[in-house]
């Protein structure tokens, strides 16, 4: 099965995997690859460089490259506001990305869509929480109706589990045993607000409920989350309808350009089990600095050659 | 074949014609039908590809428009026009949004039919006809369902384009026949059909050439064919002649055959069951007052329906409504 | 506790229930007068007395009688497009509602709301399925912040489930704690839709997975339900949060006026075990036929005087 | 203070003086105080009164709307006025049905504050300015912020009546100082408020009186704001002299002073930042030119944002939206 995280154009290895890698090694230097991008954006924002917002996936980049991994031509991630990370491991576009956020002509979408409102094949996303759900329900029953047993993936966070039409769409999906994966991402906030003010009872459950069944884990571990979803996408794959891969994860930047009014020390913690933290160990220091060191020469020529662009 | 059943068979030809098509709605599964019954008989021959859904309108809206950008052609059926309100969110930010947000590199091209309009007593939630809200939605087609036009055109130009589309069916005229013109005629009224490139055709009636016509009635849907009625009876029992110009497709509008009708007669009455303000009506009068400035004898009169919610009571339901004895009123005034 | 519902204004006791009488007997006259004023209401349809459309709730008269009884002055009810019995349970008001769906200005909203648009006091009703629902639940906060230990009480039908503002609301009632009380009438349908093609998972789990517990009965015995709604009424009044009563019964009639597709069988076996005939069975016969008769009587004045309003 | 602020301030004071009013809405409480941080403070000071909500705009509305059926005055804020959309349901449908279905047995006074509008890069789903599709819908009035409106007056009618208002504000009005009327100025133009019975003022601003000026300017929120900048720089630079009329509520619109103004200079444009075509300005035409027939030198100008999605990337948003250029371009045209 051949990953659609490599599309052919923009993509440079030393982002996205050297052949021959090994795939721990892969997996270190793509979760790099989009930390260092995120982190690269704020401070071009900061620079004044950008315009517009954007949403950083720091701390949740294992959930984007676990998942992408298991993903094969044919299939559709549909994702929200924060979609950097799962368009990088989908594609390793880097350059179409800032380009895009830079606004210029370029950018995946020639600077209309911006951050949150990306397309290239097989991924799409959207800024409007909760809407992208029943579409990429509509891509899994067109996936269903074709019988090409092709997979739809969405990304949610917790607070999109507010929106109606979420669970309009869930009722659907099972109904219907549409090829759709939810991965909810449980970043334990939605913008300033705490999971526990925003939802009441049981997170899990409620896909459960509606006849969707759920696959629970709260880990930052990519070997532990890509075994899971690789699980997950399979299932989804032999047509036995819709799941649902809940992570609980952690969000460490700032919801977006904003102040962060989140307690430190809570923030604190959890940089010390952030995803790179927790593979990063599996690497000798000699194979990390390799890597980090690819990762930042590569991504300053794309920022070098994202600046030049007209 | 009374209208709705044109319009099924309308869409079993699409099925049969193009295995893209997809239809979603509620309770359009046989042997029910559809509340209104246009799609009997069709879930029965395309089991997979007619899918009565749950009372979900955000989602069937959603899912059509996940299907649209797969390359399907989803038609859903809005039950009422009023719970359009439900798919509003799906309209603009999403169905609508997507051919430009992601700079041409996907269509979402979504037909959305939804049973609209009043006169049957179902009550201020069931009877409205919500679509002025949709006018002006940018990348939004509105067409309207008349007895002048045949929804296999409609259709066949639906299917032919990548752009998404609201397509509103007034109720009363699910029970009427289609009126298609016949030779230049419809009844007794002359028809001559004008069109843009790349837009429905618009059909113009009268019983005079247009020349001799007093005033132009712009008017869609079950309007148009009160209005033809009360142009027909007008012309028969007092020589007042007015031309009536009924468009499909209501928004972006095919200005030229309306201005062309205007700039003969000099004198111009929108009629719409919608509420007045903000209105169908208003863009075309203030389009109209600009193109043809110093060139129309009175003003753009827009009858519209009072604004306010729509009465069970019959009485109170027609006091509230657009009638042919508004337009009577408006078409006398104006000539 | 004084009921809400013997309203003061146009009810007669024939319908609602004698002074002194047991509340078995009462049980019964209510749920018959519910029945007989739906049968006449299509009755009168056929004859082209009225326009518009009309619900019938037949068959579903004994969760209207059973959970009205509990309430009191300052609840309030929020109901559906098959609202009658609600009402009529509520009032007694059978010549304002009558008068309303007949379109005369003696209704009560003067014949502007007619069948599914009702206003009384502590009682409003709305065709639009689902919206009700955060409605009600904005009643319900608004005895919260008033402290008044007033419920706030919502029906609705079983395809209503469809709809996500019901999820979001439930969200919210629960995170609030608010005193809602959800009756969900499972009658098996959605006016042509059987309960499976329209939901999936179970439908009391998605109640209790947002947080909100809830009360499960199959029944049309008017004395069981009426001992449970008792409880949960009793319940959400005494502050602990929303909660669900979820009926499992059986719409008799067609959905509106017009056709019934349903299997003939099914709908035969359901008429052995509707409300009447199930509760008729406590009363004696003579009881039975003097009550029959008294609600006869008055329904018919009623008709009469509704019919030569202006 | 910023207009940001003087906002909060004014539903303090709304919060303190009337124990009927409750803040709804996503992340308003503190220490965030809200996207835009206008209820910054609030929630410290009225914990059970002001509260933060999961993203339920769908919800956030409905609760509202049982809310004020009870007798509460709810204000629910919608983080960005594009998820208006989420709440079109309940506003249509419910919300702004209950006091004319009920006969008058309920009154529903909602008030939706909406943070609109673009200039900002946030993209096609961030940046719109909705209000338009709001129009015209029976029984909801629709008010835009602007600096020459002070909130404290705004909200004052709001509380004292008992209809549902939308109300709009353009984000980049926010961190902008209100520029209220001082002795009949604003800066250096010529402040004047009419006011209809029953309606919020309409502020006139010009650099001589009316009766001097070439031209009307119908603009509200942001935009007026834009269009003020103009009219000045035309009037000290080029003695080119417009007259800005600058309502607060939009929908139903006061038209006394408009029309006042129009019939004084005989030439009207009208400046909206929503989407061209049956916009705000099309009504605005529609009833100028029926109402001002034969009496204005010229049609009446519709100046719009183009009807499309806004794009991210700052030119491009700027192509697509309107600005003083096109303001500017279509005064010029009007004199
Ligand atoms: C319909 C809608 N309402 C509100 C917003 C504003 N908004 C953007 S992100 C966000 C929080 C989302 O939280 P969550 O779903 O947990 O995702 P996270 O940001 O944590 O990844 C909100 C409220 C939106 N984009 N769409
Ligand atoms: C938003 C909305 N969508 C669709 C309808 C049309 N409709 C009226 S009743 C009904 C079925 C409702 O089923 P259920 O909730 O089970 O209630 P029941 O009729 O069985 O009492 C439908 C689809 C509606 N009134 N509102
Ligand atoms: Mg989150
Ligand atoms: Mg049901």
């Amino acid at each position: 099965m051949r990953s659609t995280a490599l599309a052919p154009a923009r993509t440079d290895e030393r982002l996205t995997g050297l052949a021959g890698e090994p795939p721990g090694h892969r997996r270190y230097r793509r979760m790099r690859f989009i930390r260092r991008f995120e982190e690269t954006l704020l401070r071009l924002f900061e620079e004044g460089a950008l315009n517009g917002t954007t949403h950083a996936c720091i701390g949740q980049e294992a959930d984007a490259v676990a998942v992408t991994e298991h993903l094969a031509e044919g299939d559709h991630i549909f994702s929200n506001h924060r979609c950097h990370g799962h368009y990088l491991a989908h594609s390793g576009d880097a350059l179409g990305l800032l380009a895009e956020i830079m606004g210029k002509e370029a950018g995946v979408c020639r600077g209309v869509g911006g951050s949150q409102h990306i397309c290239a094949p097989g991924f799409k996303s959207n800024g409007v929480q909760g809407g992208i759900v029943p579409n990429a329900a509509g891509i899994a029953l067109a996936n269903q109706l074709a019988g090409n047993g092709a997979v739809s993936v969405v990304f949610i966070g917790d607070g999109t589990l507010g929106e109606g039409v979420v669970y309009e769409t869930l009722n659907m999906a099972a109904l219907w045993k549409l090829p759709l994966l939810v991965v909810c991402e449980d970043n334990r906030w939605a913008q300033s607000t705490p999971v526990a003010a925003n939802l009441a009872g049981d997170m899990a459950a409620r896909f459960a409920a509606f006849g969707v069944p759920v696959r629970e884990v709260g880990s930052t571990d990519v070997e532990e989350l890509s075994a899971i979803a690789g699980e997950e996408v399979g299932a989804v794959r032999a047509g036995r309808g819709p799941r649902v891969l809940l992570i609980h994860t952690y969000r460490l930047c700032h919801h977006s350009k904003s102040d962060d009014e989140r307690p430190e020390q809570e923030i604190a913690e959890r940089w010390l089990v952030e995803p790179l933290v927790v593979h990063g160990r599996r690497l000798d220091a000699a194979d990390r600095a390799r890597i980090d060191d690819e990762v930042e020469t590569a991504l300053a020529e794309v920022v070098a050659t994202a600046r030049a662009l007209p | 074949m009374i209208f709705a059943k044109e319009l099924g068979d309308t869409l079993r030809g699409a099925l049969d014609g193009d295995r893209r098509v997809v239809l979603l709605g509620e309770d359009i599964a046989d042997p029910y039908g559809g509340a209104f019954k246009v799609t009997r008989g069709l879930s029965t021959a395309f089991p997979q590809r007619v899918r009565t859904t749950p009372i979900s309108e955000g989602a069937i809206a959603g899912i059509s428009a996940g299907l649209a950008l797969a390359g399907y052609r989803p038609i859903a059926e809005v039950m009422f026009g009023d719970f359009l309100t439900l798919m509003f969110d799906q309209v603009v930010n999403h169905i609508t949004k997507y051919q430009a947000m992601y700079a041409g590199q996907a269509t979402c091209p979504v037909i959305v039919r939804a049973a609209t309009g009043g006169h049957r007593g179902y009550g201020p939630t069931h009877s409205q006809s919500l679509e002025k809200h949709f006018l002006g939605v940018p990348h939004l087609r509105v067409v309207a369902a008349s007895l002048y036009h045949d929804p296999r055109v409609v259709f066949a130009d639906f299917l032919g384009r990548d752009e998404p589309v609201l397509y509103v069916e007034h109720k009363l005229l699910y029970p009427q026949h289609l009126t298609l013109p016949v030779h230049g005629m419809v009844g007794d009224l002359i028809a001559t059909s004008d069109c843009s490139p790349g837009m429905l055709p618009t059909i113009r009636l009268s019983a005079v050439p247009a020349a001799e016509c007093a005033v132009s009635v712009l008017a869609y849907g079950y309007p148009a064919l009160l209005a033809a009625k009360v142009v027909e009876r007008l012309a028969m029992q007092e020589e007042i002649f007015a031309e009536l110009v009924v468009p499909a497709q209501i928004a972006p509008m095919d200005w030229a055959p309306v201005l062309s009708s205007a700039a003969a007669t000099g004198s111009v009455v929108t009629v719409e069951e919608g509420a007045d303000g903000w209105s169908w009506g208003s863009e075309a009068a203030s389009v109209l007052s600009r193109r043809l400035f110093g060139k129309l004898r009175r003003p753009v009169d827009v009858v519209a329906s009072a604004p306010t919610v729509i009465p069970s009571s019959k009485t109170k339901e027609a006091a509230v409504l657009v009638g042919g004895a508004q337009i009577e009123a408006a078409i006398r005034r104006a000539c």
